[in-house]
Order: C-alpha cells, then sequence, then structure tokens
C-alpha cells in the first residue's frame, strides 16, 4: 500500500490521513493510550470478559509501579460484540482516532485476520494472547499464546497413550478448526493413530444429536473437540445426556478456554484432557501473586472466571511493557526492536520468551484434566518452543513477510 | 340481426376445475366478427369462470381456446391484450393512485411510441369526455365515474373485440342508458362479449344471448326468445 | 440394523422438532392469517422462563410445561393489545410491527440477561438401543411434539372454543351472527398460539444453549414450516415438518448440519416454486 | 405526491444539498468522522435499492442482503485474481443483476407473490450465507481467492484510480466516490421512473390485474424491476466491501436484509428520498446508541419499527411532505 501519496489534497480529513501515514507523531497526550479490543457480549462472551479484566488488572498494575516513559497507561475498551466486521471498524478507529500505541485483542482466529491487515496499513503494533492454529508471519504483531506444537503435541500422544490410536475429529468450520483438526491429523499420525473423521462445524450450529450418532457408527477410541463458543457448549451436554460418556473419552484443544468447566456440571465436564500454558494449580510464586491480586482487585468469586486467554492477556501485555521500559519510548519500531531482542518475563503461566525469528513465545505446557470442574494438571512439559511457526517463518530474513502459513498434510 | 362474419373467437370443450367442483364443464362457444354477445346465467352458473378463461387470467384444465384460429389456450393476460382483445373486469380495476390522465396514458402507451401516446392520451381524454377529471386521482372519483374511466382505458386501445364483466353493476339508470349507447357504440367497430346478470339491461342492448346453467350452456338464442324460454325462467326463478 | 433404529430416531426428533417449532406460528398464521416475526422471541421467552424457573428451584417439568407457556401465553395477550389488534387485515404491516417487536424483545432480554449463551442439563438420562447410545430427551421431545400437534387438531375439530374459532376464521361476520364478538375470538387465538411458542421454547431450551437472538435460529424455520406446509395448520405443519425434517437428518447424517439444513432450504424454494400455496393449498383445502 | 415544492424545485434541492455534501464534507470533518459517513451513504445506497424495488415495484423482498454480499464477495474475489479493480467493480454490478433477474424470472413467471414472495428471497439469502458461512476449507477457492467461511475474506486489493493498479483510493476518495455514486444512482431511478418503464412499473404496483389486461408482460416488467434493484444493491456491497477492506457472511445475513427493511419503512415508502434518510437516521441512532450502554440498541430500533408501523404507516418522508403542503393551504 502506497499511503503516502497525494498529501497535497487539503481538507482536515485530508490532512489528518497524511499526518496519520507519515508515521504516528510521538508524545502527543500525557498518557500512552492502548487498545483493548475483545467480545464482550455476544456468544463469544465466556472468553472476551476476562480477557478485559486481565487488561485492567495489568495496565494497574503497570501504573502503581510508576507507568511507562514518566506516562501513565490509559485503556481504551471496545466492546466487538462477538462481530467479525466490528474488529475491522474498531480498529480502524483505534488507530486513526485514538492512534494508540499497541491494540491488545483479538479472540477467534477469524476476529485476528479481520484486524491484522488494519493494523498492519495504519502502522499500529499488535498483540494476539489467545492460543492458536500457529503459522501467522508478520513483524507487526507478537502472539502470546500456545501454538498446535506446544499444546497439541503434548495432548495427542497423552491421550493416545491412555485411550487408543482411532480418533475422531470434531472442530469449529473456520480457519482456526481447519487448521487445528489438521495439526491433531499430524500427530495422531506422528504417533501411530488413525483419524477416522473429522466434522466442521458452523458456530452457530447448537444441535449435534445426528453427529452423535454418526461417532458412534465410526467407534473411535476418543473423540477430539476443537468446537468452539457458546453454541457449540450444548456438545458436551448432548454428549453427556445420550450417555456417551462412559462410552467414549474426549480431549480438546478449546474446552476451558473459555471455562466452559465450570458452566458445565461434573457429569458432563469429568475427564475431558486438554493442554494448554496455565491452569489455577500451577503451583508458582508468580501465579499465586497473580491470582491475589485478581481476587483483590474483583473480588474473590471472580478468581474462577481466569482463563487461559486472561492469563494470555496479562502476560501480553506485561511483555509489552517491559520492552516500552526497555525501549523507554512507546514507539512502534522501537518496541518492536526491543522485543526482537528475545525478551522474557515471569508469567501466571511460567517464563514466557519471545522468540525473534517468529514473534511467537516459547513457554511452559500443561497437560490437564478436568475434574469437579477444576483443571487438573496431569503433566508439566517446560519451555517449548513455538517449532511449528518456526519451521516456516523468519522474519530476521524477512521482514517484509505478511501472511499465515498453513500445516500441508 | 344475426351472426354475419366469419368465426373470430371459439372454444372447445373448455373446461374448469377447482379441487374437486367443476366450474366450467366442456363448453363449445363459437363468437363471429361483429356480434355483440351476452352472456347470462344465475350466480354460479360458471359464466365468469368461462370469461376468466377468456381473457387468460384462469388457466383451464382441459379444452381449447382460439382467437381467429389461433391456438389461445392457457395463454397470459397480457398475451391476450396484445392480440388484440380489450377486458373490462366486474369491479373497476384501474391504478387508483394515479390520475385521469396517467391512466389513459397507460392505457395507450403499449401501443404507441412515448411522444406519440402522451399526444394520444390529450386526444382521447377529450373524446371520452374525462378531459375535466384529468388531473384528479382516479381513486378519488365516484363508482361511476370510474367504470367510465375504465371503459374509456378498454377502448382507447381500439381493440376488436372488447370483453365487459357486467359493466352495468352498481350503476344509476341515467348511467345504464348512457352505457347502452356507449357499448352499441363500441359495438359498431369492436366484436362483444358481455356478461351481465341485469335483464333490463340485457334486454336494451340484447342481440344473441348465451346462457350458462351449471358450467354448460343451457341455450343460445337471440334475446327474445331466451327470454320467453321455459327453461331459463326455472333455472332463473327456480322450480 | 440398530443404526437404522438410531436413523429413524433422529428423524422423528428432527420432524417433531419442526413441528413443535412452527405450533404456535401455524395456530395464528392458518385461523387468522397474521404472520407473527416475532415468533422466534416467543420461543426464545419460553426458553428464558423455564431455564429462569430452573433456577430459582422449580422442577424442571413444571418449568417448561407449565411456567413457560404460561408466561409467553401473557406476554402474547398484552402484544395481541397493544400491537396486532390494531393491524388485522393488514398482513404486511402485521409481519413489519411484528418483526420490530422481534427486535425489541431481544433487545430487551439482551438488557435483563446480557447478551450471553446460558443452558440448563437435559432431564432425563440416555438408553441404549443394541450398540448405540441415544439421547432420552429425544423421545421425550418426540412425544411432545406429537401431542402437541394431536392436541391442536382435537381442540379444533372437537371442542366448542375450536368450533367458534374455525367459524370466526371463516366468515366473521357469522361468528358475531352467533353472539360471538370475532375480536375477542382473535385474541384467545394469538394468546394461544403464544402459549404454543412458550411450551416449544421450554421443551426445547435443555438441549441447545440459549441467547437473547436465539428466536432468529427458529423464526426462520418456523416462518419456512408454515408458509410451505400451506392454510391447514395440523396437516399442513405436519407434511412440512415431515419432508423437511426427513430432508434434512438425511442430509446432515451423511455430510454435515450446513448441508442439511441447506437442503432443506433448497427443498423450501424448490416446493414453494411448485406449490406456491404450500402443500396443503393444493392437497388438503378446507381442513385443519 | 404534494409538497410545498414543486417537484422540479424538489429534486434541485436535493441535488444541491448532494453536491454541498459531497463537495463540502472533507473539507469540516476529520477522517474518523468521514469513514463513518462513508458507511452511512453506502448504506444509503443500499436502501435505495431496496426502496426502489419495494416502493416502486411493489416486490417486498426479504433478503435484499442476497446481492448485497454478492456483490461484495465477487468484487472480493475478483479483485484478488486481478489486480486491478475497475473489472471487478463492474462485476460485481453485473453478477448480482443477473442473479436478481434469475431468480426474478423464477418466482415472477411462477407467479409467486407476497408472503411467498417473502419466504423465497428469505431462503435464497440464507441458503448464501449458509453456504458462504461453511467455506473455510481450502477446497474452496476460486482462482487465487480463498473463500475463508466464517473468516471472510480479509485484505483484498481496494479500489483504485481505473487503470492503475498501483494507487488505492484513499478514505477522503472513496467517500467522493460513494457520494458521487449515491447521487446518480438517485437521480438515474428518478429519470428511470418518469420515462415510459418507469410509469409502467408503477402502474404494476397500482394494479397488477390491470396492467397485465392492458397488454404490459408484468413478468418481465417486475424482473427488470428486481434486476436493477439487485444491481443497485450490488454496487452498495461493492462499497461495503472497500470500506473495511473486508467481506464476511454477515453480509448474506438475515439481519442486514433486516435493517434495510427497517431503513425503508422509517424513511418512507414511494419515495426516492425515504430510504436514504431512513438509512442515515438510523444508522446515526445506531452509533449514537452504540456510544452508551443503558438502552440495548435493537430495543430501540424495534421499538421505531413498531410505532412507524402503528403511527406512520407512510413512514417518515412522505408524512412530512403531507404536512408540510397541508402547512402551506392554511
Amino acid at each position: 500500500m502506497t499511503l503516502d501519496r497525494r498529501t497535497f489534497l487539503a481538507g482536515s480529513a485530508a490532512a489528518s490521513i497524511a499526518a496519520t501515514i507519515a508515521g504516528r507523531a510521538m508524545a502527543q497526550g500525557a498518557t500512552i493510550d492502548v487498545a483493548s479490543i475483545h467480545d464482550l457480549s455476544g456468544i463469544f462472551d465466556a472468553y472476551g470478559k476476562p480477557m478485559e479484566k486481565a487488561m485492567q488488572l495489568a495496565i494497574d498494575e503497570i501504573n502503581a509501579a510508576g507507568g511507562l516513559a514518566g506516562k501513565q497507561v490509559k485503556e481504551i475498551s471496545y466492546d466487538t460484540q462477538s462481530q467479525i466486521p466490528l474488529y475491522t471498524q474498531f480498529g480502524q478507529q483505534a488507530a486513526l482516532k485514538d492512534k494508540v500505541a499497541v491494540v491488545m485483542g483479538g479472540i477467534l482466529s477469524a476476529s485476528r485476520e479481520a484486524i491484522r491487515p488494519t493494523l498492519k496499513r495504519f502502522n499500529t503494533l499488535y498483540f494476539y494472547n489467545t492460543q492458536y492454529e500457529g503459522g501467522v508471519c508478520d513483524r507487526n504483531i507478537f502472539c502470546t499464546g500456545v501454538a498446535p506444537s506446544q499444546s497439541v503435541e503434548a495432548l495427542i500422544p497423552y491421550a493416545m497413550s491412555r485411550w487408543g490410536k482411532k480418533v475422531y475429529i470434531l472442530a469449529a468450520d473456520y480457519n482456526y478448526g481447519q487448521i487445528i483438526s489438521k495439526w491433531v491429523q499430524h500427530y495422531v499420525k506422528l504417533n501411530g493413530g488413525q483419524t477416522l473423521q473429522v466434522d466442521f462445524f458452523p458456530l452457530d450450529v447448537s444441535d449435534f444429536g445426528a453427529t452423535i450418532a454418526k461417532i458412534q457408527a465410526a467407534k473411535p477410541d476418543f473423540v477430539v473437540s476443537a468446537l468452539v463458543g457458546g453454541a457449540h457448549m450444548s456438545f458436551y451436554r448432548q454428549w453427556a445426556a445420550a450417555g456417551m460418556k462412559a462410552k467414549i473419552p474426549m480431549a480438546s484443544t478449546t474446552l476451558g478456554v473459555g471455562n466452559e468447566q465450570i458452566v458445565l456440571t461434573k457429569e458432563e465436564g469429568d475427564g475431558i484432557l486438554l493442554a494448554y500454558n496455565w491452569s489455577a494449580e500451577i503451583d508458582t510464586p508468580a501465579n499465586k501473586k497473580f491470582l491475589a491480586a485478581w481476587g483483590k482487585k474483583f473480588g474473590a468469586d471472580s478468581v474462577k472466571e481466569i482463563h487461559e486467554l486472561a492469563v494470555a492477556t496479562y502476560q501480553g501485555m506485561m511483555l509489552w511493557a517491559a520492552a516500552v521500559k526497555k525501549a523507554g519510548t512507546p514507539d512502534r519500531m522501537k518496541v518492536i526492536e526491543a522485543l526482537e531482542t528475545g525478551m522474557s518475563i515471569e508469567g501466571p503461566g511460567g517464563k514466557i520468551t519471545v522468540d525473534p525469528k517468529t514473534h511467537h513465545c516459547t513457554l511452559d505446557v500443561v497437560v490437564i484434566e478436568v475434574k469437579d470442574q477444576k483443571l487438573t494438571v496431569v503433566k508439566q512439559i517446560p519451555q517449548v518452543p513455538p517449532l511449528d511457526t518456526q519451521a516456516v517463518c523468519d522474519l530476521k530474513a524477512n521482514p517484509n513477510s505478511n501472511i499465515q502459513y498453513e500445516i500441508k498434510i | 340481426m344475426s351472426a354475419r362474419g366469419e368465426v373470430v373467437l371459439e372454444t372447445r370443450a373448455l373446461t374448469m376445475r377447482f379441487g374437486g367442483v367443476v366450474a366450467v364443464d366442456r363448453v363449445d362457444f363459437t363468437l363471429r366478427d361483429g356480434e355483440l354477445r351476452c352472456l347470462i346465467g344465475p350466480n354460479g352458473a360458471g359464466k365468469s369462470t368461462f370469461f376468466k378463461c377468456l381473457t387468460g387470467q384462469l388457466k383451464p384444465s382441459a379444452g381449447e381456446v382460439l382467437v381467429r384460429e389461433r391456438r389461445m389456450t392457457g395463454a397470459e393476460p397480457c398475451q391476450m391484450a396484445q392480440a388484440g382483445i380489450g377486458v373490462k373486469t366486474q369491479t373497476p380495476s384501474v391504478f387508483n393512485g394515479l390520475s385521469v390522465r396517467e391512466n389513459m396514458f397507460l392505457a395507450l402507451a403499449r401501443h404507441h411510441a412515448g411522444r406519440i401516446a402522451e399526444a394520444r392520451t390529450d386526444e382521447a381524454l377529450e373524446r371520452y369526455a374525462l378531459a375535466d377529471l384529468r388531473d384528479r386521482k382516479v381513486g378519488e372519483l365516484a363508482h361511476g365515474q370510474r367504470q367510465r374511466v375504465e371503459i374509456a382505458m378498454v377502448v382507447a386501445a381500439e381493440p376488436w373485440l372488447v370483453l365487459l364483466d357486467e359493466p352495468a353493476a352498481g350503476m344509476t339508470h341515467e348511467e345504464v342508458d348512457a352505457l347502452a349507447a356507449l357499448i352499441r357504440d363500441i359495438n359498431r367497430r369492436s366484436t362483444m362479449i358481455i356478461v351481465e346478470h341485469d335483464m333490463q339491461f340485457i334486454r336494451m342492448i340484447g342481440d344473441r344471448v348465451t346462457v350458462f346453467h351449471q358450467g354448460a350452456v343451457l341455450i343460445e338464442d337471440h334475446v327474445d326468445t331466451v327470454l320467453d324460454d321455459a327453461r331459463v325462467r326455472e333455472v332463473y326463478l327456480g322450480s | 440394523m440398530d443404526f437404522a433404529v438410531v436413523v429413524i430416531v433422529e428423524i422423528l426428533y428432527a420432524v417433531a422438532s419442526l413441528a413443535l417449532i412452527a405450533a404456535g406460528l401455524a395456530v395464528v398464521f392458518g385461523m387468522m392469517r397474521v404472520i407473527n416475526l416475532a415468533h422466534g422471541e416467543f420461543l426464545m421467552l419460553g426458553g428464558y422462563t423455564a431455564i429462569v424457573s430452573v433456577k430459582a428451584g422449580i422442577n424442571i417439568y413444571v418449568a417448561m410445561l407449565v411456567v413457560a407457556p404460561i408466561v409467553v401465553g401473557a406476554i402474547g395477550l398484552i402484544v395481541e393489545r397493544l400491537v396486532i389488534r390494531f393491524l388485522y387485515g393488514r398482513m404486511l404491516d402485521t409481519m413489519l410491527a411484528t418483526w420490530g417487536l422481534s427486535l425489541l424483545l431481544t433487545g430487551l432480554v439482551t438488557m435483563i440477561f446480557g447478551n450471553t449463551t446460558t443452558g440448563i442439563s437435559t432431564p432425563i438420562a440416555g438408553y441404549r438401543v443394541g450398540a448405540y447410545q441415544l439421547s432420552g430427551y429425544n423421545l421425550f421431545i418426540i412425544a411432545a411434539g406429537f401431542l402437541v400437534m394431536a392436541g391442536i387438531l382435537l381442540a379444533l375439530r372437537y371442542t366448542r372454543a375450536g368450533l367458534i374459532a374455525r367459524g370466526a376464521m371463516q366468515s366473521s361476520d357469522m361468528a358475531s351472527g352467533l353472539g360471538h364478538n370475532p375480536q375477542r375470538i382473535y385474541m384467545i387465538t394469538f394468546t394461544v398460539g403464544a402459549a404454543l411458542s412458550g411450551l416449544a421454547g421450554g421443551i426445547l431450551a435443555p438441549l441447545t444453549g440459549l441467547t437473547p437472538t436465539t428466536g432468529g435460529l427458529y423464526v426462520a424455520k418456523a416462518f419456512i414450516t408454515v408458509i410451505s406446509g400451506g392454510a391447514a395448520v395440523v396437516a399442513g405443519t405436519l407434511s412440512s415438518a415431515t419432508l423437511f425434517g426427513t430432508i434434512t437428518q438425511v442430509v446432515t447424517l451423511s455430510s454435515t448440519p450446513v448441508w442439511g439444513d441447506v437442503a432443506m432450504l433448497i427443498a423450501a424454494v424448490i416446493l414453494l416454486r411448485l406449490l406456491p400455496q404450500g402443500i396443503t393449498g393444493r392437497f388438503f383445502s378446507r381442513q385443519v | 405526491m404534494t409538497s410545498g415544492l414543486s417537484e422540479r424545485n424538489r429534486h434541485l434541492l436535493v441535488l444541491a444539498i448532494g453536491l454541498v455534501l459531497l463537495v463540502g464534507l472533507p473539507w469540516v470533518v476529520d477522517v474518523v468522522t468521514l469513514l463513518e459517513l462513508t458507511i452511512y451513504i453506502v448504506y444509503a445506497l443500499f436502501a435505495l435499492s431496496l426502496g426502489f424495488i419495494w416502493g416502486h415495484g411493489g416486490i417486498l423482498c426479504f433478503g435484499q442482503a442476497a446481492f448485497f454480499g454478492l456483490g461484495a464477495y465477487t468484487y472480493a474475489v475478483a479483485a484478488i485474481n486481478v489486480g486491478e479493480s475497475s473489472g471487478p467493480f463492474l462485476l460485481a454490478i453485473l453478477l448480482p443483476a443477473a442473479f436478481a433477474a434469475l431468480l426474478g424470472a423464477m418466482m415472477f413467471y411462477g407467479r409467486l407473490s407476497d408472503v411467498y414472495l417473502g419466504v423465497i428471497t428469505l431462503v435464497v439469502a440464507l441458503i448464501l450465507f449458509k453456504f458462504v458461512n461453511s467455506t473455510a476449507n481450502e477446497t474452496y477457492v476460486i482462482g487465487d481467492a480463498r473463500l475463508g467461511g466464517f473468516n471472510g475474506i480479509p485484505g483484498f486489493p481496494t479500489l483504485n484510480w481505473p487503470g492503475d493498479a498501483g494507487s488505492p483510493l484513499m478514505p477522503d476518495e472513496m467517500f467522493y466516490l460513494a457520494m458521487g455514486l449515491l447521487i446518480a444512482v438517485y437521480f438515474g431511478l428518478h429519470g428511470l421512473l418518469r420515462s415510459r418503464f418507469g410509469r409502467i412499473v408503477v402502474a404494476i404496483r397500482e394494479n397488477e390485474t390491470r396492467a397485465e389486461l392492458l397488454g404490459y408482460d408484468v413478468r418481465l416488467y417486475k424482473t427488470a424491476v428486481f434486476a436493477i434493484g439487485g444491481g443497485i444493491a450490488g454496487l452498495a456491497g461493492v462499497l461495503f466491501a472497500n470500506w473495511g477492506n473486508f467481506v464476511s457472511p454477515g453480509v448474506f445475513g438475515l439481519a442486514q436484509s433486516a435493517t434495510a427493511i427497517i431503513w425503508v419503512i422509517v424513511g418512507g415508502l414511494g419515495t426516492l428520498i425515504g430510504p436514504i434518510v431512513g438509512a442515515v437516521l438510523i444508522q446515526f441512532l445506531t452509533t449514537l446508541l452504540g456510544q452508551q450502554s443503558v438502552v440495548n440498541n435493537a430495543f430501540v430500533l424495534g421499538a421505531i419499527l413498531v410505532l412507524v408501523v402503528l403511527l406512520l404507516p407512510k413512514g417518515l418522508m412522505p408524512t412530512l411532505g403531507q404536512l408540510l403542503s397541508r402547512g402551506r393551504r392554511k
């Protein structure tokens, strides 16, 4: 995009476009503004609401410690209402009107892919703090959540060793589900297993009766669910209602990310295997401090709302803050360069380190079993690098790269 | 004044069924050039259904409609109109929301290009004595005036065959007299079929009359003969 | 063999749930020629009523089968008195006004409960057919669907109220001649339609999660089922529900739910193109 | 039409206001507001497409978003494949128009009307939505463009100066284009309605039977009107796609069709300015409501729709026109 053309255009709109494009004019306000763009209502609100709280907590802590580069940090929050087009719109507003230093946000991969081009076009730094399918290769974005080579890589062999080799995959029908289901197939094959069938479901499907019958006809050893959002919750209910819990076990790449285990009953959730970066049960000082701070700010009841994505958001915000401190300025390029030195912080989920080549993170992984509406850790794997994206992406060599790689199987 | 010209309209075993009800039952009907034919019959005799089969508003279940020896069975109303047939429906069917002038323009615009149609419209309004109503919305006019507008619209297109469904319904005595004169005038140029209820009116204009009963043709003859026929009296008055 | 049973149960379930979803709309459309586009929201309100009642400690069956229809019936009554009654005979205006109502109710529920998914678990355990596990709740829905349809049929055919209602729909003059106020009959019919929607919403609530916008998912299906069925309330709804339910489920089982839905929609388009008056407009005119 | 102004003067006034807004707005507002206004214009154009077929053609389409979405997606897919935007721009108008013609022919030659027409259009939009929504798999590609399913298509080449793929339109130029097109379409439709074709279309709305009995092939005219409406909706879709540089299946959604109906009914049926005013007013209100969280947006829109149907069945602009002329007469 050549957006530095036609600066001779008069008029205030044209002038302000020119100003935006010429580069973010720094040091305008008394605060450093940060945009939070999450789904705070609609069918993805279970993911978004705690992420927004995590932003608030992180900013409080940053400001309490004296702010950044001599200024307080101010949050500008947008609710995208679980509607993907609103990401584009709010992304534009954050970049052009609010002129924020960084955008933290995006939940579904679809929302990330909607907002990523906008923020790149308007030179606004972007942090995507969600576990996702991996492969994004773009110097303007940092991805702080777990990727398949971290979560799926841990989950599938563990589940296969417990239950068997034949797998039936259910996935949400958009880029996340499409790609993660390939990773699942990849790791199933790698461990000598067999994928019987992959079924995709649009996010508004809530009746899984026929599917449950189909799964039984296929007779898998276990089911892997990559279902997403409020409507897909009914799958777990219907699965349990049909009495399937005792018959076919299940692993999931998404359950628990929105704290589904506390919305589902014990009978519906128990025994499902998961793998993420964080569980409330991780016994480290950083995690204890984080839980205590959250409880203090939002009330003790609210602690159970914390989930994987909230923790990733908190860690993403803290990583950015550390980089601003190091660079001494919130200027986009300087912050990117600081992060690319391989910065790390100690977060509730353990040590998290930026991988300079991919802008993804090396982090700890825990395999989890749902028990009594809690995420019980059954296995810990320290410091797993983002091998999937590393295999295809090198931003040091190709800083202008701007695509999402997909695994071929 | 009996049949004079060639056959211009013919139906062969024309049948119209609605579900299990046979509204028109194998009707053979012939109309000759220049005729003024009345279709009569009690309510539910099938004359209106038969009429709608001729105008294209209903698609007959069986049988044929021939217009000047061309098969037009099941043709669309617009095709019937394009074949030169003008139709006035039972209740005034006009463009209520539009002005009298616009109504007339639309009647002419199918036959003439825009400019010519505009000019002809004003002529026609004069000819049919509608000029002083020209800017009024048709929906605001009295019932009789709307009937006049509709007949004028039908006739202005110069059809060779004019089909009228109960044109005298709801008219005052004076209006009926004027209508009878108008119909005789139209008949000088066009062949006509008139569906009618009002015996008085039929006597005024009558020539050949076809009587419908229970979906079939009961009798077809000159008006005087028909109205004296015992069977017709029985059908109309009940036994 | 076992799988055949499973397939049949799944098809029956799809037919029954379509019939349930459409029942309230069918009564209101069939009897009054009113297309209620807030129908989906009536279902949604039935669902919320049931869930709120259960969470307040009421027995789940009471909540679904008694509380939900009463509450939604009452809402229907209010809606009829405030809006619908001014619009009788203006089909298009009624559609638009009820569409507005649907937005309004969605907004209202969002303000009260938040735009978020809620749900309750089904009260019936699964059962076994040969090697297969089936949801027990599906059987409950099948029974409920057919009972509701039979109930409407019997009520219209054999009760005095049904007779009067049918008479009024044929000719409101006749009904008033017999000393019945057609306005009152319309009011009662609409209320009953709303109550049926509430009942359906309550029954379906435990199955799928509820959001304030759930109504939108229902209304299109109900609308298509009822219009394709044609004028006859029970025969129409049952025949189109059977057709669409079977198509949806067969295609879903052999591919995915999306194609199931798409197949149903395409079937609806073809059907309406061939039978513009709906199935019963052609084959069963003059029945209920 | 009765109004205080003569018809000619009224159109001159509309033209003048349109031109003033076209030239003046970029000078007085900042870029974010200009972007916001551009989307109002896009919606106004979409409303106009429905207002034309409904208010003048008498066809109530419950799935107008089908053509809007088709325009948006056609543009996105074609732009990715072609690069230069002129061809995709035209294609994205012609394809929805052709699709509307086909669908219209199917409906009107099958003599479907009223509710049945409503159901079919709604269902067709739903089918498109469901189909596009389930194309996330990489096997759904057209040329170089992946359909993307729920994700939609981000980052396709936006409109450029004709013939020069290297110079995309800037936000302010997008505004000029959208506003210019809105004015052009408005007066284009105005001229069409004054032509013989347009007068027959209005006559068909007034009384279909009479028009047929006069020999007009109603099916053909309605199909043509529907196709024109589809083309305009497609044009609005193209602009929408370019505005956000993003399309997703939501453009086919029920909500999209529904809002258009609200715009038209609030603004007023049977006028061309009504749908435009309706779209801008309602969208402005939506934006205002979006900035607070006390009252829900849908709640207010729904209430407005109910009240308009009950109290102002003709819509805002025609009612306003009547009031004005009554005021004059006194």
